[in-house]
This record gives structure tokens, sequence and C-alpha cells, in this order.
């Protein structure tokens, strides 16, 4: 008699997991429209710089975006890895992911220090207060996530990270993967199509 | 480990039992003591509220008035608000969540019970932080006992964002306590949702669910795509205050009207989260009492659906003052007119099912029809304003919160206490007495239209809302001193209801079904068991229990062993470590220990989320 | 109670091979790179804005697709998902309206 | 259930005598003068015409109230429980009923959204280039009125000449307020940042109450404003005093030291009079209200205090009394100091 299967029965034959975490994401999808709202209406409503022509670096972002979209690819190597039981590559991928995450808060993190030295904190002008916190979010968004890959790492070298745990890799994944979609629109809005009118010089 | 499990070995089938004592509450994971920790709190905070709203009636009773200081009723009013719609509808609806749906839909449990834990103890947490700030001044340096919120439960930037305008924790209480409250209702919404997609028993199709469920899981995705957007807008609030960032800052280009966007956003859902569960809870009591089905089921879900959607694209007609143009004012008007016909709808549908039944007139019926009936007033004030000039004269005055009391008064509430009365025996084995609830219900009906149905004239009469004090010659004491008279009725209503509660202890035990009811919760013993249903149903009719072989038997005693989840103490633990992140926030005006204590709180709440991610708990 | 239990995940649905995957992503970056180069070319400055508002769609749409499975996936999280982005996206392009960033 | 209520009709019985009370206080309105502040009564043009429009829709609304509420009595009566009644017959829905109450609502609000859209094109704020320009800025907790063509200042009472047309310019010095004289128009939020419009023709004389109508702050009670309509050469002769700042009456002994006492007034706190308050030829601070014709004005404290000699004094004594949280903080004064002020500032007629 297993109660496994009686506790396990579901109506749609889904994992309950997995329903609940696309719920997640749907409800992301409000916070960081959010976000990028406020951003988008305040954007040229600084009353003083500097702003995104004077700051924003496109080639340097440019790679980070690049890291970030790998890592997307090393994620669904991963999970694939674990779905078909193979340890090995299961490891190299997550801990590639894990590894270009950490990569793409490197260049944050030098993006961030490097923007304070020019002269742009968070309470600087209203582009400041915008755009720190919405690349803050979505850099914690990633942070948090590298933990999560690390942490599957971990159970994987304890042997706990066989072909039936694979859910809880691809709830990683999803997660994982919207984080890089949030960016693939960061990139777009922010850095690509700046609205701020150039300085009249 | 659960008792069930360790001895799940055992041939002889295993009843499990529920544990008792003060520790198995701590750790209960079991959705129905989890609800009724919601109801008793949600009472709890609702009696606070009431006795907010009392003095503060009190204060306006007459022109001139001086119970309280203008500083104290500012207070007063915010955490009315705050409270009322946080702390106590919300809860109480939640409360029916948590014990209800699962026995509706044929589950033994919610899909995450932990993670329902979790909602329970952050929501606890949350209400007890808002409400410490009424004795936390001397804390802060204050010159007075309370410091509690004193900008609107709406909060309005600039007034709160700037350090300038609201120096004290004041509004520091309520941006946190707001925040914490948001990780609560959003966990339950992700749990529920779930909950109500994957765990129907096998037949209960979507279209099976009872319509409580039904508003239940259109509330829960109201739930979570609102929370985020208030969400970012007090986030921006914090920082602005915390480590003045620019958002709402006008000399930096910032604008205060984003925070109205961003607030209404999701404050208009907002009224749909709380109005559409007691929607739920009637669309059950009418048909049980009238002994016919529910009028027109799926154009009541579908309405309900609608009314969820339609309910994002109307927010901007909370800001027709501030002057949006004459455009925006047009659509916004439109859609807000456009979303009175699903309304309208189910007003209809529900007379309809009453029309050619036998109408048992019980005290969860006479709230049911009090329901309809100050819904009908409430929607008819709300097509008023919703024509913008109309609104013009009559936004912030007594005639707005004349109607969205006859909505969330009227409405929720009374919606809400037609499911007490009526899942009352399911959940405690007896009924309440019924000739006290009669007193309840009527001392409850009249004093609240004594008290809010004037409130109509005093704001048409020029009588604007947030005011400590009005002078004689506007010609209002008259009106006021109603409202205060119907207000110390519906006061004693609830001292009625309270009585009620508790002397109605010793009434006779109740079957199954003492309402002859159609749903699935019926079908269970009262209170059911632990495991709720010995095996999970077959549901062959959305009306089971009025349906030959509407559902497959279910034996009185389990035939084979059933495993229940053990109890946790991380979800509380975790709920501790996200209260002292805030009161570390809270401390934003001294470094060094502000840090250190939200950093304490950080590692509390990553200790616990790890070992509740590896304790073995089995669903 | 066995009997009520269904196959779980994947039934019926061929997630696609490593190939796609570096396929996809191939597919992503020169999208990317096209991103770039078009920010960089006056020519296309006039219309910077919907190229560039394309592409990025083009590019969240491929990962939600095949990386997020919700192409091979039960259509339940199609709609949990799709329906809150609608919410968000129109509530992006309602804000830009009623800031006067869009005019019609 | 034996309970003796069960078998009482009617739970929508005490509404609908509260909507008989109702009907009788909306003509009680009308009348107008118990109810100064009230929107029932309008005495401008825009006032009228969403007074005309709240009318058009108020009585939809009765009627759908009348009906819908009856249908809920007759239903709750004509249905209740009887003895030896049978199991009702299980109706599951109708399609013509779902059409029909889908689609009566939808009608009703047609009737209702099309003068509702008239209306917004002409509350919009918009006034024809000839009108009286008005800059109305609300302060924590004082309304300030500027007439730029008019080089004028005052506040909290705005005198308007009857039947010209007037177009505000409303905005905020510090947080949000709503300008409210609900006989002349609805609504219009001062919002720091932005300016809002109003426009509107008075059509008649008098003296209208309003207020502050969004909550800003401790004494967010106490903003209240006056609107003193007058016949256009009433108006032309106050403009002109205005325009003028009063000399001290020289022979007035108290006024020449209420003149001194102003000049000089420095509490421990460093609070001066000066500082905050203009008195043209005296001072130009800018924190407070214009003081030049404060005795020329019906109240003081943000609409809250009769301007006499007693409420005069007890502003001074002690502001943050009469309007917590007030700007102007409770200064010392003598009895001598507070008498010389009061007579310095009731002669800026």
């Amino acid at each position: 008699m297993s109660h496994a299967a009686a506790a396990h029965y579901t109506s749609t034959g889904l994992d309950s997991r997995k329903i609940a975490f696309w719920t997640f994401i749907g409800s992301e999808c409000l916070l960081f429209g959010s976000l990028i709202a406020t951003y988008l209406v305040y954007e040229g409503r600084s009353v003083s710089g500097p702003t995104t022509h004077e700051i924003l670096n496109i080639p340097l972002t440019s790679v980070s975006t690049f890291d970030l979209l790998l890592s997307s690819l090393m994620m669904v190597l991963a999970l694939a890895a674990v779905q078909r039981g193979d340890r090995l590559w299961a490891r190299v991928w997550l801990a590639a992911t894990a590894l270009l995450g950490a990569i793409f808060l490197g260049f944050q993190a030098f993006e961030f220090t490097h923007f304070v030295h020019e002269g742009l904190g968070f309470t600087t002008n209203l582009f400041g207060s915008t755009f720190f916190t919405l690349t803050g979010f979505h850099g914690g968004h990633v942070f948090v996530g590298v933990v999560w890959l690390l942490t599957l790492l971990v159970r994987s070298f304890q042997g706990k990270l066989g072909p039936e745990k694979a859910m809880n890799v691809e709830i990683a994944g999803l997660y994982w993967h919207f984080v890089d979609v949030v960016w693939i629109v960061i990139f777009t809005v922010v850095y690509l199509i700046q609205t701020t009118p150039l300085p009249a010089s | 480990m659960s008792p069930a499990s360790a001895t799940a070995q055992h041939d002889a089938p295993v009843v499990p039992v529920a544990p008792t004592g003060l520790w198995s509450w701590i750790t209960t994971t079991d959705h129905k003591r989890i609800g009724l920790l919601y109801g008793f709190t949600a009472v709890f905070f609702f009696l606070v509220g009431g006795l907010e709203a009392l003095v503060i009636r009190l204060q306006l009773g007459a022109p001139g008035n001086s119970v309280v200081s203008a500083e104290t009723y500012n207070q007063l009013f915010t955490m009315h608000g705050t409270t009322m719609i946080f702390l106590a509808v919300m809860p109480l609806s939640s409360a029916f969540f948590n014990y209800i749906i699962p026995l509706q839909i044929g589950a033994r449990d919610v899909a995450f019970p932990r993670l329902n834990a979790f909602s329970y103890w952050v929501f606890l947490a949350g209400g007890l932080l808002l409400n410490a700030s009424f004795v936390a001044g001397p804390l802060f340096g204050a010159d007075r006992l309370s410091v509690a919120p004193n900008g609107g439960w709406f909060g309005y930037a600039n007034l709160t964002s700037s350090l300038q305008y609201s120096p004290g924790p004041n509004i520091d209480f309520w941006v946190l306590g707001l925040q914490i409250l948001g990780i609560a209702s959003l966990a339950a919404g992700f749990n529920f949702i779930t909950t109500i997609l994957n765990l129907r028993a096998p037949g209960m199709k979507l279209m099976r669910m009872p319509v409580f469920t039904w508003m239940s899981l259109v509330t829960q995705f109201l739930v979570v795509t609102a929370f985020p957007v208030i969400t970012v807008g007090l986030v921006f609030l914090m920082l602005d205050r915390i480590f003045g960032t620019t958002f709402y800052n006008v000399s930096a280009g910032g604008d205060v009207v984003l925070w109205q966007h961003l607030f209404w956003l999701f404050g208009h859902p907002e009224v749909y989260i709380i109005i559409l569960p007691a929607m739920g809870v009637v669309s059950e009591v009418l048909p049980t009492f009238s002994r016919k089905p529910l009028f027109g089921y799926a154009i009541v879900v579908y309405s309900g659906v609608l009314i969820g959607v339609m309910g994002w694209g109307v927010w901007a007609h909370h800001m027709f003052s501030t002057g949006l143009g004459p455009v925006a004012d047009t659509v916004f008007s439109a859609t807000t007119m456009l979303i009175a016909v699903p309304t309208g709808v189910k007003i209809f549908n529900w007379i309809a099912t009453m029309w050619g039944g036998r109408l048992h007139l019980t005290t969860s019926m006479w709230f049911a029809v009090a329901f309809i009936s100050s819904f009908i007033i409430g929607g008819l004030s709300g097509v008023m304003h919703s024509s913008p000039p109309a609104d013009l004269q009559q936004t912030d005055t007594y005639f707005v919160v004349a109607h969205f009391h006859y909505v969330l008064f009227g409405g929720a509430v009374q919606g809400l206490f037609a499911g007490v009365y009526y899942w009352w025996p399911k959940i405690f084995g007896h009924r309440l007495k019924e000739g006290v609830g009669k007193l309840h219900f009527w001392l409850m009906f009249v004093g609240m239209n004594l008290t809010f149905f004037p409130m109509h004239f005093s704001g048409l009469l020029g009588m604007p809302r947030r005011i400590y004090t009005y002078g004689p010659e506007l010609g209002l004491g008259m009106l006021n001193l109603m409202s205060t008279v119907g207000a110390f009725l519906t006061g004693l209503s609830l001292l009625v209801f309270v009585y009620n509660a508790w002397s109605s202890r010793r009434e006779p035990r109740v079957g199954k079904n003492p309402w002859a009811a159609a749903t699935l919760e019926w079908a269970v013993s009262s209170p059911p068991p632990v495991y709720n249903f010995s095996v999970l149903p077959t549901v062959t009719s959305r009306l089971p229990l009025w349906t030959e072989h509407g559902v497959s038997e279910i034996p009185d005693t389990p035939p084979g062993p059933i495993h229940v989840p053990g109890g946790s103490h991380w979800p509380l633990m975790t709920a501790l470590g996200i209260l002292v992140i805030a009161v570390g926030a809270l401390l934003h005006h001294h470094f060094v220990p502000s840090l250190v204590t939200v950093l304490a709180g950080l590692g509390v709440v990553v200790v616990s989320v790890y070992r509740w991610a590896f304790e073995p708990f089995e669903v | 109670m066995a009997e009520h239990s269904e196959p779980q995940e994947h039934q019926g649905s061929a997630h696609p091979t490593a190939a796609t995957y570096v396929a996809i992503f191939a597919v992503l970056l020169i999208i990317t790179i096209v991103e770039v180069g078009v920010f960089y070319v006056p020519a296309f400055h006039g219309f910077l804005a919907p190229i560039l508002l394309t592409l990025s769609a083009l590019k969240f749409t491929l990962v939600v697709m095949f990386y997020m499975h919700l192409k091979f996936d039960h259509p339940l999280f199609r709609t949990i998902f799709t329906l809150p982005l609608l919410i968000a996206a129109a509530v992006i392009i309602a804000l830009l309206f009623l800031y006067g960033v869009f005019r019609l | 259930m034996g309970s003796v209520f069960s078998r009482r009709p009617g739970a929508a019985r005490p509404v609908s005598w509260l909507a008989a009370g109702a009907l009788i206080l909306i003509l009680a309105g009308c009348s107008g003068d118990p109810y100064p502040q009230s929107t029932l009564h309008p005495a401008a043009d825009m006032s009228g015409a969403i007074d005309w429009l709240y009318r058009q829709i108020v009585w939809w609304a009765v009627a759908v109230f009348v009906v819908v509420q009856a249908a809920l009595v007759v239903t709750v009566i004509r249905f209740r429980r009887r003895a030896n009644q049978p199991e009702p017959k299980h109706v599951y829905g109708n399609t013509l009923a779902e059409v029909t109450w889908t689609l009566a609502p939808a009608v009703i609000l047609v009737f209702i959204a099309v003068p509702t859209i008239q209306t917004i094109f002409r509350v919009s704020g918009r006034a024809s280039p000839g009108a009286l320009q008005v800059e109305v800025i609300g302060h924590q907790w004082w309304w300030e009125f500027r007439y730029p063509e008019l080089g004028l200042v005052t506040a909290n009472e705005l005198h308007l000449p009857q039947g010209r047309e007037v177009a505000l310019a409303i905005t905020s010095a510090d947080v949000i307020h709503s300008f409210w004289a609900p006989r002349l128009h609805g609504k219009r939020d001062a919002l720091p940042g932005r300016t809002t419009r109003l426009a509107f023709t008075p059509d008649s004389a008098g003296t209208f109450l309003g207020q502050c109508a969004e909550f800003c702050g401790e004494s967010h009670a106490n903003m209240r404003l006056r609107v003193v309509v007058q016949p256009a050469a009433d108006f032309e002769a106050w403009a002109a005093r205005q325009a003028e700042s009063p000399a001290v009456d020289s022979t007035a002994a108290l006024q020449v030291a209420g003149l001194e006492a102003f000049r000089r007034i420095r509490d421990p706190g460093q609070h001066t009079c000066i500082a905050c308050h203009t008195i043209a030829g005296v001072s130009g601070g800018v924190a407070g209200p214009n003081l030049t014709h404060v005795g020329s004005r019906q109240t003081i404290a943000g609409g809250t205090l009769p301007n006499d000699s007693a409420g005069l004094a007890r502003w001074l004594r002690n502001a943050p009394g009469e309007k917590p949280g007030s700007l102007m903080p409770k200064i010392a004064l003598s009895d001598d100091e507070v008498a010389a002020l009061v007579a310095y500032l009731r002669s800026r007629q």
C-alpha cells in the first residue's frame, strides 16, 4: 500500500510545486512590470545628471547579457543531464550555470561601482534611484538563483540529486530562465532604447 | 514525523487523530487548524478595528468635539482602515479559504501545508507589528505613547515619503507592516491557486466546483497579481524614507501621482479581493436555504472571473480629482461603468435563485439577503461616482465613505457572517443559537444602515473625509450623530455575536449535513476528521449531495492507513526572521543597530528556509 | 488509491534535444548581436524602439517557449503565466499613455 | 427555528424607510442655507453642470434601487418557508433571463455615460482667454491665492467677481491638498510639482464655504477656505483696496506699538514674525500667509477662527493649540504685546 500514491494524486497530473512556481513567476511579472513601468515613466525627468547617455556602457553590458544567455543554455543542459541520471554532466552544467551567474553579478558590481565613481549614486537623481532599484532587484534575483544552484550542486555531490529529483532542478531552471528573460527586457528598454533627450551641447 | 507515518507499517488501519497541546498548534500544518487560527485572529483584529471606529464616531458625534486630538484621530482612521482591510476582512476570508476549500474540493489538505502555516504566522507578525506602534512611542523617543501610522490607509506620497512631512516612525510601521502582510497574502495565493487547480477530487471538474471555491480562485489570482504592484510602491516609499531616494521627491523631478497609480493599481483589485469571497459565500448559502440550485451557475462563475479581469482596468477612477485629463477620465469612467454589468448579473442571479424556492430564513440566510440588499446600495452609489464630474464632488467626502462601507461592511462583512453562521456547525460540530443570531443580525443590519446611510447625505452636504473636527456652521451635526448612534448599535451587535459564539458551545451536536446542503464539505463529519476524507471521493455532479450517486461512498472509518502531514516549526521561525528584519528596518535612524538586526533576521530566515526545505516532511 | 495516480511529468511531451537548445542559443546570440548593432547604426535611430522591442520580444518568447518548455508543457502553465504577463504589459502601456510618453 | 423574527417579512424594510428619508433630505438640501458647503446647491455654471448630471444619475439609481430591492423583498416574503410545502423544483438557469438582465443595466449605463462624457469635457478646466487668472497654492494648512494680473496676494479667502469666468491654476507648496468649494465646482487636487486647473463662472453673489479635501497631515480638518463672490463693482473696489498698503495710524499708540512688536519679536527659538509673513513695506517672509490686508478678512487660522480681537489674541498666544501641528509656534507674548499686535493686525484693512 503506497500512501505516496494517494498523497500525490493530483487532478491535473502535474506536480503541484511546478504549478505554484509558475504562479509565482506570473506574480513576478507584475513585480518587474511595475519596476520597469516606473523606470520608463521617469526616464528623462531627472533634473540633474548624470543620466543614460553619459554613463551606460553598452559594450560591457552586451557581454554580461551574453553571459546570462549562455547561463540559460547551461541550465537546460543541466536539467537534461539530471533527468537522464548523468551525475557528472549534471554537476558540470550546474557549476557552469552558477559560475556564469556569479560572473554576471561581478559585471553588475563593477558597473555599480563605476557609476558611483562617475557621480551617479542611489540618491543622485531620478535616474539613479530608478536604475539602481530596477537592476538591483534583478541582481538580487540572480544572487538568490546562484545560491539555489550551488545548493543543488551540493545536493548532487551528496548523491541526493538523482533523476527522481529532476523536478527540483526543473523549478530552479524555471526561475533561472525567468531571471534571464527579465534581463532581456531590461537590456532592451534600459540600455538600448534611451529616450532621455541628449543634453544640448 | 507524524504519528501516521510512524505507524504506517502496521497492517491494521490506523486512524490518525489530531495531536493536542500548545506546541501542536504552533507547529500545525493542518488546514483546519490554520483556518481556525486565521478566524480567531481576524475576529480579534475586527474588534480592535471596531473599537477604533467607535472612537472615531464619538469624536465626530458633534461638531467641534474633543474626545481625541487631531494626531490621535489621524492615527485612528489610518489604523481603522488598515486593520479592517488587511487584518480583519481579508484574514476572515482566509479562515474560510483554509477551512472550507480543501473540504469543498475533496482534498486532505492544501498543496503546501507548511507554506500555509507560514502565511498565517507572517500575517500575525505583520498585524502585531502594525499594532505595536500604539505603544512603541517611548522606544523611538516620541513624546507620546502611540506612534501608530497616521498617513491614511492609502498613505499618499509625499506626505508619507518625506521625512520632512512625516518624521516619526509612524509611517515606517505602516510601510513595513504592509510589506509583511503582502508576503503572507502572496504565499497564500500561490498555495490556494495550486490547491484549487491541482487537488480537486476525481470528477471535480472546474465547472463542478462550488462557487465559493471559484470566487476564491479568482481572489487568489488577484492577490498574486496585485500585491507585487503595491510592494513595488511601498519599496519606493521605504527607500525614499530610509535612503533618501527621489521616487516621490518633487524637487528631483519625482511625481507624487505615481504612488497613487501604483497604490490604486493594487487598491482596486484589492476591493474585489475583499468582496469576491463574500460573493462566493452568499452563492453557497442562498441555494442551501432556498432548497434550489444556484440560478445560472456558469454565468455567476464567469461574471466573477470577468469582474476579476476587469478589476484591473479601472484603478484611475480613484484619481479623477488629480486631473488626468478628459480622455483618460472618459476611458476609466467607461471601464468602471462596464464592471457594473457583471456585478448586476450576479445580483439578479441570486434573487432568481431564491425565486420559486422554499426559503428557510436562518440567521445565515438573513445575512445573505442583507448582503444583496446592501450590495445593491453600494453598487448604485459606485455607479454614481463612476461619472468623473459627479465624482469631483463626491470623492473624499462621506458619500464615498458610505459607498464603500455598504460594499465592505454591508457586503463583505455581512456576507462573511452569513458564512460564519453557515459553516459554524461544520467547524465546531454544533450550531450557533438561532434566536441570539437573529438578534445579532437585526442589530447589525439596523445599526449599519443607521451608521452609513446618513453618510450619503453628510457627504453630499459637504462633509469631507478624514477630518477630526468640523464646524457647527456646516449643519451636519444631526446626520453625524445618527451615524454615531448607528455605530454603537453595530458594536453592540458584535458583542451579541461574541456572546452567541460562547454560549452556543453546549448546543446539541449536529450530523454531517445539518442544513441538507449540496456540496462536498457536508459529506464528512462535523467537525471533519484530521484527514478530512477517509477515501478520496469521486464526484459526478456539481451538487454531489443533492444528486443520486453524486459522490462515491465515504466510509466513516478509513479502510486503510492514511498519511497526514506532521507539524513543523520552521514556517514560524521563518516568519519570526521576517519580523526581525522589519524591526531592524524600523531602527533606520541608527545605522549600525539597524543593520545588525536586519542581518540577524536575514540569518534566521536563511537557516529556517534551509531547515524547512530539507526536513523530512511528506505531503 | 494507486489507481488515481497518473503518469506525472513529460507525458506526451517530446523535450527538445541538446542540439535544439544549442541552436536556440545561437539564435538568441545572433539577435543580441543584431540588437547591439542596430543601436550603433545611426540610420536606424528613427525607429529604434519598434525594432528593438520586436527583437527583444522574440528573444523573450524563444527562452520561454523552449528553455522554460512552455511550448511542450501542459497548457495550464501557459495560462497561468500569460495572463499576468499580459496584465503587466497592459499596466506598463497604460502608465506610459497616462504619463504622455506615448500619444495617440 | 421558532424565532419570532423568522416570520417577519422583508429584510429591506428599514432600507426603504431610509430611502424615503433620503429623498426628504435631498429636497431639504436644495433649499441650501442650512448646509453652506452643500454640493446640491450650485452657485456657478460648472457646479450647476455637475449637479444637473448628478440628478440625471440619481434618478436612474433610485429607479434601479426601487425595482431591485422590491424584487428582493417580494421574493423573500413570497417564497419564505411554509408548512407542508413540497421541495421546490430545481431550476438551473434561463438564457433569456440572463440576456435580459445583462442588457438592461448596459442600456441604463448608456443613458448615464452620454451626459457624463459631455460633462467631462465641459468641466475639464479649460478657460476662455478673458478669464480672471488666479493661482491657488495649498500650504500645510492654509490657502494662498495670487492674482497675477492684479498683483494681489491673499490667504484663505478668495474674492471673485460675479458673472466673470475665473481660471484657477492650482498647485501645492508642500504635500497634496485638494481645492474644494462645492457650491462653485468639484474638487481639484493641489499637487506639488504639478499645476491643475479649474474654470468656472460664479453666477450668484455670496460667501461660499470650502475646505481642503485631500488628507494633508495633522490639521487637514483646519484647512478651510471661503470664496467671496461679489458684484463686479464691489470686486473692483476690493481689489483697489488690496493693491494699496494701509499706513499705520501714528496717532493710535497701540497700532504703533504693534508694528514695532511685529518687527522686533524674536522668541528663544529664534522665531520671528517677519521671517514668515509679508506685510507690504514691512517684511517679506513667505512661509506663512501674507498679512498686508489681514484685517479685511472674515476669518484667520485657515478659516477656523473669527477675525476679531478675541480670535486674533487666541491665535497669537497659542497657534498650535488652535491648529495642531501649525508651523507657527507658540511664542511667549506679554498681554501688552498681544494687545498691540491685535490692534496693528486689525488695522491692516
